[in-house]
């Protein structure tokens, strides 16, 4: 298996990985699971204003996976809410280099943001109502 | 390249300077080059030559050199074994018993007979890897032409019970062949001692060259050939013989040392083992009781095995056999032995070896370690799936 | 030993200092050693090196690398040729030609094949060692699968007409194979261009490493595989590849030079061939418009070869293909040629490689005359047979 | 093929070798051949009185055969003219570990000194009475 550089660089990062703990303001999170494809991945978003403040990842699964997780935090970061929907793996494989068989992976990522996306929504357009309770949302295959 | 931590023995392994140097003797124009099927002068030394490594072959594994057959390596060995032997016979009903955690060479020349109209059993092991001498007894039927089964497992090190296995097999009048890849050399192998019939050997795993391996053939016993040629290694295996390889393969049996160097790599094994099992969330796989010196398989739970490579650049392992392709399967051989595909995944097979020392076993352990840690705090919240 | 003039590079070849460089930097712990499947750095280092020997390999004989599978060696490449392809259809009539010159492998190949109830037309050659286009579109049936046609013969050298037998096969829809051991590297061989289906290639005949060969496989032609095992070649044989192995027959291939060395060798030959003939009562096997510039094969009539080669030990050669039976068979090959028993056997093949010199070809000159004279003075009443 | 010392030795020697030309005294031949086994054997012998006196050989043939012809000669020449037909092809291929596959070829030389033999008991017990033309027996297989 060869991988791109890019994928060793987001592979390695710490920022961003791991549970969005101890955050004051409005958090919500969107997990997805594939058991056949070996992947589970969590997003926790903290919003303020429809905005994606901090978002952070949880990841179980290859390298290629935990990139494109990683990525995905990054590049949601900042944006507004919309952008939980916006995200798309066929973009971010193409950027990765990630091999077409291991989209199905990737998927799992834009399903876990989407649900991320629906809590949010849920908790009145991400604007803090739920004052740091964790909100989780979970798609399963 | 920066320097790479070589912890895949069981794959394959560098080869000794001592084998080299017989080697390259082999080789130049100045050196013994010639064809050992020549009749002149430098032919016979070549000859000369391929008998030597013949004899270091034979001694170290208690067989008649005059009954093995060089040929590429324990892939065409295992080969030449289960299809020689069961073309060999006419065309009535024909039964081969093995088990579902031999090397693919095995598992796929099964299949091939399978294809022909051959009969397989395929035995299950335990959940340590072991499959026993009643379940083979089992087995055997009047059709049952011969019984395959490998000495030490490539995946999980794990030591079958061969010598009871061919006390079944002669008792019940059935051929046994053993694959010794991974054994020969490693651990004692008495082919004439236990009663074998067919052994395939290779030499890449005790540091001698690839591309090299042999068949033990009981002398009496007929098998069809896969590879024709003039002047057949022991009537089987048309093809020049390739003197430097043979020399090699000689060679390395000559230096494997199952004694002192099996106990050293089981000591720096077990150092290894403990160092992994301290770190909570590992379990070995295989029997830990019957388990060759150079071979640990554990499962690093909760993280994919995967990325817990990817994240060792500085040290090569491997997930169970050598594969590259881009989707990597659980291995069926960890499945046989019950694990889940989750923790399948989750699994790192070290590979100990020659060159192996004490402080590479604490490197390994450090850096692993790191890992596993910084990988499973990052899936800390997953279910339970992924870990068990 | 005393040094010993070698002149049978027909049968083998030193390996050539430059490869054997190439080959040692794959072998040691501290060299690229690993196993081409695994999936770490090591293993894609191993991988790489692999896939430019492919290249260099497939560059020599204008093949196109992605279906050059290596292997053991030509004789398990004509094997699976030969086996592979005519297995590879139903049990419908099937229909073989080739020739009665080929290689042992093909002949014993096609033996195993007629046993399993393939028809197997063997083509006769001329005397001067060819077969025609029209010979092979004479004998192509209905149930031809495959037509096998060596390139280059190894006791003659005498060249087939490949272009054209290859037009044949195309415009009558049969598969050619062509065993290429004796011609890759030594003469142009297109097998793109000529349009050849299966290719059998060896690197040991070219100053690479014995033990080590390779099949090319046109796209899309389907063979039953020999060797099964995980992660074949093309698709088509099992086993670990061994690195140093390929690596150095890429090397070799890299390194021959069918112009260059050819012409140097074809000279070389002609010098030889010359003085020979100057003794008188010499003649010149095979074609000798239509000859490999490394083979030289001569009869010396009024002697018995055994004779003139034990008369000979400072040389290095050989009376046809190698084969140290003890009590020789005239050969098959010369047979065929039409020489009778008594001039086969007093034959000679000379074999030439990149380092045979001018000087090596005058001390041979007046060696090999000294003896023969002797010996044919010793035998100045022999009846006629004894020398036509 | 590996060949013994001794059979080398006797190969390369040049002592009795060819044909016996130019003799005065009583010259008698006897051959043998065997196309099969591309064998062909000369004996010549100058006998005087009952003893051979001087024998030659000519042969065609592997190196087993020449050495065995030249070792027969050797052992003939100063026997009596009965020697001829006590040479044992089985007791020369055990001295010259010729192997029993070529025993063939050694028992044609057996057939040409029998000829030998027999030319000589014709020409008077080998007493010089046929002076000096030579006689030629042949065996033929
Ligand atoms: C158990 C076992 N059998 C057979 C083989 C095949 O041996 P080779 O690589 O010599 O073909 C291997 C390793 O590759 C092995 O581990
Ligand atoms: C014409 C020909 N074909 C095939 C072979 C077999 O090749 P290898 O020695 O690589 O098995 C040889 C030489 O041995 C050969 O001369």
């Amino acid at each position: 298996m060869d991988y791109s550089s890019e994928v060793a660089q987001r592979f390695r990062s710490s920022q961003r990985a791991g549970a969005l703990a101890g955050e004051t303001g409005s958090i919500v999170c969107g997990e997805a699971e594939d058991r056949s494809l070996n992947v589970w991945v969590r997003f926790c978003v903290r919003a303020h204003g429809g905005r994606l403040q901090k978002v952070q990842y949880e990841v179980f699964g290859c390298p290629h996976t935990i990139a494109a997780a990683a990525a995905a935090a990054e590049w949601l970061e900042g944006r507004d809410a919309g952008a939980l929907n916006a995200w798309d793996a066929h973009v971010t494989a193409r950027a990765l280099e990630v091999p077409t068989e291991k989209l199905g992976k990737l998927l799992r990522i834009e399903d876990a943001l989407r649900a991320c996306g629906r809590e949010l929504k849920k908790t009145e357009f991400g604007d803090g109502s739920t004052n740091g309770s964790i909100v989780d949302a979970k798609r399963s295959r | 390249m920066r320097r790479i931590l070589y912890f895949d023995n069981a794959a394959t392994t560098p080869v000794d300077p001592r084998v080299v140097e017989a080697m390259v003797a082999c080789l130049g124009p100045e050196h013994d080059f010639a064809n050992p099927a020549s009749a002149h002068a430098l032919g016979t030394r070549a000859r000369q030559l391929v008998e030597r490594a013949r004899a270091a072959v034979g001694a170290r594994v208690n067989a008649p050199p005059a009954r093995i057959a060089f040929m590429s390596g324990a892939t065409e060995a295992n080969n030449l074994a289960l299809k020689g032997a069961l073309r060999a016979r006419g065309a009535e009903r024909k039964h081969l018993v093995t088990t579902r955690i031999e090397h693919k060479s095995i598992l796929e020349s099964a299949r091939t007979l399978e294809r022909d109209g051959v009969a397989v059993t395929y035995l299950e092991c335990d959940a340590q890897g072991n499959v026993t001498p009643e379940q083979v007894d089992a087995a055997i039927t009047e059709a049952t032409v011969l019984v395959s089964v490998m000495h030490v497992n490539n995946e999980v090190g794990v030591i079958e019970n061969i010598p009871e296995i061919a006390r079944v097999c002669r008792a019940r009048g059935v051929l046994l062949h053993v694959d010794a890849a991974q054994s020969a050399g490693k651990i004692p192998l008495d082919v004439a001692g236990w009663g074998i019939d067919l052994c395939s050997l290779t030499a890449h795993k005790i540091n001698g060259p690839k591309g090299i391996g042999a068949l033990y053939v009981r002398s009496g016993i007929a098998l069809a050939p896969l590879v024709d040629g003039g002047e057949p290694e022991i009537g089987l295996r048309g093809g020049t013989l390739a003197t430097h390889q043979i020399v090699g393969m000689g060679r390395a049996f000559e230096l494997a040392d199952p004694d002192v160097e099996g106990t050293r790599l089981a000591q720096l094994r077990e150092e290894l083992w403990l160092g992994l099992e301290a770190l909570g969330g590992v379990t070995r796989n295989g029997n830990p009781k019957r388990c060759a010196p150079h071979i640990l398989s554990v499962s690093l739970r909760g993280v994919d095995g995967a990325s817990l490579l990817f994240a060792l650049p500085d040290i090569a392992l491997s997930q169970g056999s050598a594969c590259n392709s881009s989707v990597p399967e659980p291995s069926y051989v960890l499945t046989a032995l019950g694990l889940s595909d989750a923790v399948a995944q989750s699994t790192l097979r070290f590979g100990l070896g020659r060159f192996t020392e004490s402080a590479d076993v604490a490197y390994a352990l450090e850096r692993v370690g790191a890992e596993f840690n910084r990988l499973r705090a990052l899936a800390r919240g997953a279910p339970a799936w992924c870990s068990s």
